[in-house]
């Protein structure tokens, strides 16, 4: 009886952190549910967060925060398209995000472009240099194809590196000009925030829609099995290119917009350790759902913050602790955690019916 | 079970206690004034930055027990920025936000170096760069932007007077392709040639991660035989320094070798052992501390430095040692002369106007169009000899 | 003091010695880059060899268990810098500072197999990627914090002096890789043609559940190849360190390079392996003499991608290639 | 050619091994086809190459009097060829009703920018699929489970999943490979009536079965293939009384053990 008592008190305890946690952890049936247009509560307790947060905790350092965390988002939310859904792995991203910037970087510092103009034509030309690396590539699979997008990373840090009288080699570019549309420009880390969450708030949706569309669904059946999915005519090759492509363009999107926050474009900043981040952000936030990047670029842009407090020490820290979430989260904390909370309060509503029932 | 709780009710109370006490001890002192350092604890530099942390660490405790800037104790907070561009930014928002903290310190990567400036112009926060190599980030004219180093015109000034001295008439370049590099090559060539020497700056380039040159060497022998050059310029900084130099002599190419003052430090003999013989270079003066000039207005400064850093760490100083002690001074020196209340635009008109302070690399003077302190008379011939560096002297070029 | 900063006003890049390289510069000239081949050739051979140890590692993993392990280089990197450390620190003999580093790094092969590869045994390719790049990122910084980021150099086996065998001059730690990289073929020949052991590896990888039914306990069959492969690691390690500086971070490249070498000779041979890496080290050392050395590097990833993508088999062909999960 | 399908004296060696030996067979429109045989017989080979999955060493396909056999799968899909596999591939990252519209892939219109922006004709479309999809369900008794995931159905449902996959392409032909394996006698039961409407529907199928008494009764055609030789075909009755395809097949057992 007392036992029974204690039990209900425990799940009280419990329950309290975990609905204020289901607030912020994507849905765990977001994976299956059929992705149906109208939005749930949820969404909209997401959407306030992202609007009212940044005036409500009007911090600068704050505000840069989430700024470089919604950049990394786009950049997570393209890489998931492909990685979660189409079921390929790629570790090259980095190359797409550095194509963007240097493209702003060099159309707004050498032919005085506006920011504007240059934001799309760096998605046009990441994506073009994804259908053209994409054509042979994606019919690799597994390790070979993740080698294969490394080495084509590798091999665009080099052409950067040694194409001085364009990219200003490892000089690299400076004193490239804020965002700015139509004369505003965003000069304060508010602006910025509200600009990146605005652009990831927009691919957002596109990749909603996209993601419950024909296309959609062609790639998770080419995700699932590619013969069942050729058996009802799905032509796997052409849904891999598109994807890619539509990957590679949100990641020229953010690479833009790092340019023009960063003001400057290098090299150094397009390693493999900054694929490995990316890619790791997608797996950790829960692969297979649009929630999970977000989640999981702004966990670990907070870890990293956090970690530099422990200087000689962060690195081998930040190690551990990913095999640690992959060993223990391979399909992601959000998911992971979701399905938790949905068990749980599940069982409590159950254990009172139950109560209730006998009283 | 009740007089459990009872000791807990008092240790609480107890404890509470304590912490007022504790707060209004600390009340009771002047606020420090507070140094943020935003430095690559880890990734490429880390050896370096540990020699930076360690002199800073040194030199602020002592200026502490020396009672601090007229009562108020420096304090150096630390930050990770993991070689990473937005981490490097985000770091220097999160000093920025801080009221107290006066100037940021660092980084070291160029590539980190433009973007921490330019915010720093747009906070309105003194920014102090050690060893600003980027030639595009040094010249960024920045009011709240300092730089300690020798500017890398002065390191070519100076070999190119060594090459005179030496009379060296034809030089061959090697270059790597970093930043620091590309830009002592050119203002090598663009100096040289104002003083009728012959530079060629080869085609042929190295990263700092190539573990072997034989190939690039192979392409350059013959141009070394065509053009007869007298002297061989590995430009270049760390290890890819001592490994050109074993594969010259293993090719057997006889040729003197010039390096870069980023070739004075001792892991870089130890690298290149017997085949760094016979390499000369433009240094700093800590390269050599015991062989100053008696009368050279640094040399106490340098051997008082030394022994401390031998006393507490055991190991003598190098260039980077010096620049992080030269760094504190310059901030206690500004700290000392800021007239009224310390702000942050007061430090920096301050340690504008510093004026012939004497340092361990030399005498810095600040100037509203300088900002770069120091000059060629700070720096010293050095030649490496028997696994030491040597200095050499030249009648006429001092 | 007045400074004139024109090269800072300059446009980036241009100006810089992309375009104001002068006349001698480059040797377009073949008639000296022909006297100069057989230097070349000899410098390629020596990181070929380099390159197949490492590829050898890989290919023992993946004999075992189909798993690459992008650890690899960092056991190449502690190889070196261990030796140094028990060397220049506890000032070992140097056969028995390098003995002590073999096992050490040995030890950190086995440590990896249990800690991360195990759990994750049954995850996907892309977990087992991304824990084996956050283990070498581990080991990497680790290494870094422990034993310092300055390159280490150990002293050479035999003599600093140059061998003159003919016109080209020749260190003779070269001599000592070319040897030991053939006598560790020999020995992993004969333990993956000649025992069972080798062969119960192979049967695991080919076939998991035959071997599994054949009573040969697959974990057991991949922590042994871990152990296995990290000795070679260390090994290639220990002998490149004396001419080639090994540094904290040096690992990452050379493990690529060396995955490179293995699916260029063909993916899951020894001999393969070898191939592959003198193949990748000669190619590379040539192709200097022909463009810029800047794009060195870049060679080897695009032999990487053009190799994946017409004959992804390799020189020698593949047994694994057909599975599935390539 | 009036006949749907048409297998012309394909040959198809795996090592040495010939899977398939000039096998030629016609399957009329409008009829259902019987594959039967023992293991390794080749009929699921005989499967992959009438989809395209692999390419015949020799000899040639045609449907609807055009040749198939050099075109890939999807291709061949679109000219109306469903089918479904031996072990069940449904698509378990999606649910139910998804799998189904998946199957309308070639029939739903929508490029990547414009369901991307969810323009009104996309909207349009995705209604109606899924209202025709949710009747595909009906017919098929899932309709109660629309919304779980594929991959928590039961084998037998997902076996119906499948065909229902196949039958959203609204093809002239299925093949059917072995869909009663594993499944329970009332599965079997209720699996022969969906087929039978689906023959109703007009739809020719090729079914491979081990499952002798199904065949035998919903078959119009039973082709027996043994050792890649094509041994006995005709109507199941006379097909059953064939001395070779007993001792072959049966191995000399009586064959009303097996009805």
């Amino acid at each position: 009886m007392q036992t029974k008592k204690e039990f209900r008190k425990r799940d009280f305890f419990y329950l309290l952190p975990l609905w204020l946690l289901s607030l912020i952890v994507p849905d765990a049936d977001d994976l299956y549910s059929y992705r149906s247009k109208e939005f749930k509560r949820r969404e909209l307790y997401y959407l306030g967060a992202v609007l009212f947060l940044p005036l409500i905790w009007s911090d600068p350092h704050f505000h840069h925060l989430m700024v470089l965390a919604g950049i990394y988002t786009i950049l997570a939310l393209g890489l998931s398209l492909f990685l979660g859904y189409a079921g390929q792995i790629s570790l090259g991203h980095a190359a797409f995000f550095g194509i963007g910037a240097y493209t702003t970087a060099i159309l707004t510092t050498r032919y005085a472009f506006p920011t504007f103009l240059a934001f799309w034509a760096s998605a046009a030309t990441a994506a073009t240099a994804a259908f053209l690396i994409g054509k042979p590539i994606l019919k690799l699979k597994g390790y070979f194809l993740a080698l294969a997008t490394l080495g084509f990373a590798e091999i665009f840090l080099v052409i950067v590196r040694e194409t001085q009288t364009l990219t200003g080699g490892v000089i690299g570019i400076f004193g490239i000009p804020w965002f700015s549309i139509a004369g505003f420009s965003f000069d304060t880390y508010l602006k910025q925030y509200y600009l990146t969450w605005g652009v990831l708030l927009g691919l957002f949706l596109f990749s909603k829609n996209l993601v419950r569309s024909k296309l959609g669904r062609a790639s998770l059946a080419v995700a699932a099995s590619e013969d069942a999915a050729k058996s009802v005519g799905i032509d796997v090759a052409q849904i891999k290119i598109k994807v890619f492509v539509m990957s590679a363009a949100f990641a020229g999107f953010a690479g833009s917009l790092f340019a023009c926050i960063m003001s400057t474009a290098n090299p150094e900043a397009f390693s493999l350790g900054f694929s490995t981040l990316i890619v790791m952000m997608v797996i950790l936030g829960g692969m297979g759902n649009l929630y999970g990047p977000i989640f999981g670029s702004i966990l670990l842009t907070y870890l990293m913050d956090i970690l530099g407090r422990y200087q000689e020490w962060s690195l081998p820290i930040y190690g551990v602790i990913l095999i640690l979430l992959l060993i223990f989260f391979p399909d992601g904390i959000g998911t992971r955690v979701g399905i938790r909370l949905i068990y749980l309060i599940g069982y409590w509503a159950k254990k009172k019916k139950r109560d209730e029932g006998k009283l | 079970m009740k007089e459990n709780k009872g000791m807990v009710c008092w240790m609480i109370f107890l404890i509470l206690i304590f912490m007022g006490l504790a707060t209004s001890a600390v009340a009771a002192e002047k606020m420090p004034y507070k140094i943020g350092a935003n430095f690559e604890f880890t990734g490429p530099w880390a050896e370096v930055t540990k020699t930076l942390k360690m002199a800073t660490v040194m030199e602020v405790e002592r200026i502490n027990a020396m009672g601090g800037v007229d009562g108020h104790p420096l304090e150096l907070i630390f930050e990770d920025n993991g070689f990473d561009l937005g981490r490097a930014a985000v770091n220097m928002t999160k000093f920025t936000r801080d009221k107290e903290i006066l100037a940021v310190v660092g980084p070291f990567e160029d590539n980190l170096q433009a973007t921490t400036r330019a915010i720093a112009e747009r906070e309105k926060i003194t920014n102090i760069i050690i060893c600003p190599s980027n030639p595009m980030v040094r010249a960024l004219k920045q009011r709240w932007a300092f730089n300690i180093a020798q500017s890398d015109i002065i390191v070519s000034q100076k070999l190119v007077d060594l090459c005179l001295a030496r009379n060296y008439k034809k030089v061959l370049v090697f270059p790597a392709v970093i930043p620091l590099a590309q830009s002592l090559a050119d203002y090598f060539k663009r100096f040289g040639e104002e003083k009728g020497m012959k530079v060629i700056i080869a085609k042929e380039t190295h990263k700092p991660t190539d573990i072997d040159m034989t190939p690039q060497l192979i392409k350059l022998k013959p141009t070394i035989e065509q053009e007869k050059v007298d002297a061989f310029y590995a430009c270049t900084a760390g290890p890819p320094g001592p490994i050109v130099c074993k594969n010259m002599r293993t090719m057997g190419i006889k040729t003197p070798i010039l390096g870069t003052h980023a070739f004075g430090f001792g892991f870089i003999i130890a690298l290149g052992g017997e085949a760094m013989e016979g390499v000369e270079f433009g240094g700093a003066k800590p390269v050599v501390p015991d062989q100053l000039d008696e009368n050279d207005p640094v040399r106490p400064i340098i051997l008082d430095f030394d022994k401390r850093m031998r006393e507490r760490y055991g190991v003598g100083i190098d260039q980077l040692a010096g620049y992080a002690h030269d760094t504190i001074s310059l901030i206690y020196d500004a700290l000392k002369r800021c007239q009224g209340k310390v702000t942050r635009a007061t430090f920096r008109d301050a340690l504008e106007n510093t004026n012939s302070l004497k340092n361990c690399h030399g005498i810095y003077n600040y100037s509203p169009t300088d900002h770069d302190g120091l000059s060629k008379k700070d720096m010293v011939f050095i030649r490496i000899e028997g696994g030491k560096f040597k200095r050499i002297k030249f009648p006429g070029y001092e | 003091m007045p400074k004139n900063l024109p090269a800072c006003t300059k446009p980036f890049g241009e100006g810089r010695f992309g375009g104001q390289v002068s006349e001698g510069g480059q040797t377009e000239d073949f008639m000296n880059f022909w006297t100069y081949l057989p230097q070349l050739l000899s410098s390629g051979i020596t990181i070929g060899a380099i390159y197949a140890l490492v590829a050898l590692g890989f290919v023992t993993i993946t004999r075992a268990s189909q798993i690459i392990n992008f650890a690899q280089g960092e056991f190449v990197m502690l190889g070196g810098v261990i030796t140094f450390f028990l060397l220049k620190g506890l000032n070992l003999p140097y056969f028995l500072a390098a003995l002590i580093a073999i096992m050490v790094v040995i030890m950190i092969g086995f440590l990896l197999q249990v800690s991360v590869v195990y759990p994750l045994r049954k995850a996907s390719v892309l977990i087992l990627i991304m824990a084996t790049l956050g283990a070498s990122i581990f080991l990497s910084s680790t290494s870094a914090l422990v034993f310092g980021t300055l390159p280490k150099a150990l002293p050479p086996f035999s003599g600093e002096q140059p061998l003159q065998i003919g016109g080209l001059t020749v260190v003779p730690q070269s001599v000592w890789v070319l040897g030991a990289t053939f006598l560790l073929l020999i020995v992993l020949y004969l333990l993956s043609h000649r025992t069972l052991l080798g062969k119960a590896m192979e049967a695991t990888s080919t076939d998991p559940l035959g071997a599994d039914l054949l009573g040969i306990s697959r974990n057991l069959m991949v922590f042994l190849a871990f152990g296995v492969s990290a000795g070679i690691g260390a090994f290639a390690g220990i002998l490149i360190t004396p001419i080639f500086f090994t540094s904290y971070n040096s690992g990452t490249l050379l493990g690529l390079k060396g995955f490179i070498a293995a699916v260029l000779g063909g993916w899951g041979k020894n001999s393969g392996a070898i191939l592959g890496g003198f193949v990748l080290g000669i190619v590379e050392s040539l192709s200097v003499a022909f463009i810029p050395s800047g794009y060195k590097d870049g060679v080897a990833f695009a032999i990487l991608l053009l190799i994946l993508y017409f004959r992804p088999k390799g020189i020698l062909g593949s047994p694994f290639i057909d599975s599935r999960r390539w | 050619m009036t006949s749907l399908l048409i297998v012309d004296e394909i040959t198809k060696e795996y090592d040495g091994i010939r899977a398939l030996d000039r096998i030629s067979l016609e399957v009329e429109k409008g009829t259902i086809k019987g594959l039967i045989g023992p293991n390794g017989a080749g009929k699921s080979t005989l499967f992959h190459l009438i989809s395209g999955m692999e390419k015949p060493d020799s000899g040639k396909i045609y449907f609807k009097g055009k040749e198939i056999t050099p075109l890939e799968p999807n291709e061949i899909a679109a000219l109306g060829v469903g089918r479904t596999f031996q072990t069940v591939q449904t698509l378990g990252n999606m649910t139910v009703v998804e799998n189904i519209m998946t199957g309308m892939h070639l029939r739903l219109k929508g490029g990547l920018i414009s369901s991307g922006l969810w323009l009104p004709w996309i909207k349009r479309t995705e209604k109606e699929a899924l209202k025709e999809a949710k009747e595909i369900l009906d017919r098929l008794g899932l309709l109660g489970r629309w919304k779980s995931p594929a991959s928590q159905l039961p084998l037998g449902k997902q076996k119906l999943l499948e065909i229902g996959r196949a039958f959203a392409m609204k093809p002239d032909l299925i093949l059917l490979d072995e869909p009663a394996s594993g499944l329970t006698p009332t599965e079997v039961e209720q699996l022969s009536e969906r087929i039978c409407q689906l023959k109703k529907d007009g739809i020719t199928l090729v079914v491979v079965e081990h499952h002798m008494g199904m065949v035998m009764e919903i078959a119009d055609e039973v082709v027996v293939l043994d050792h890649g030789k094509l041994i006995a075909e005709g109507p199941p009755d006379v097909v059953r009384g064939d001395s070779k395809m007993v001792e072959a097949y049966m191995k000399g057992k009586r064959l009303n053990n097996y009805r």
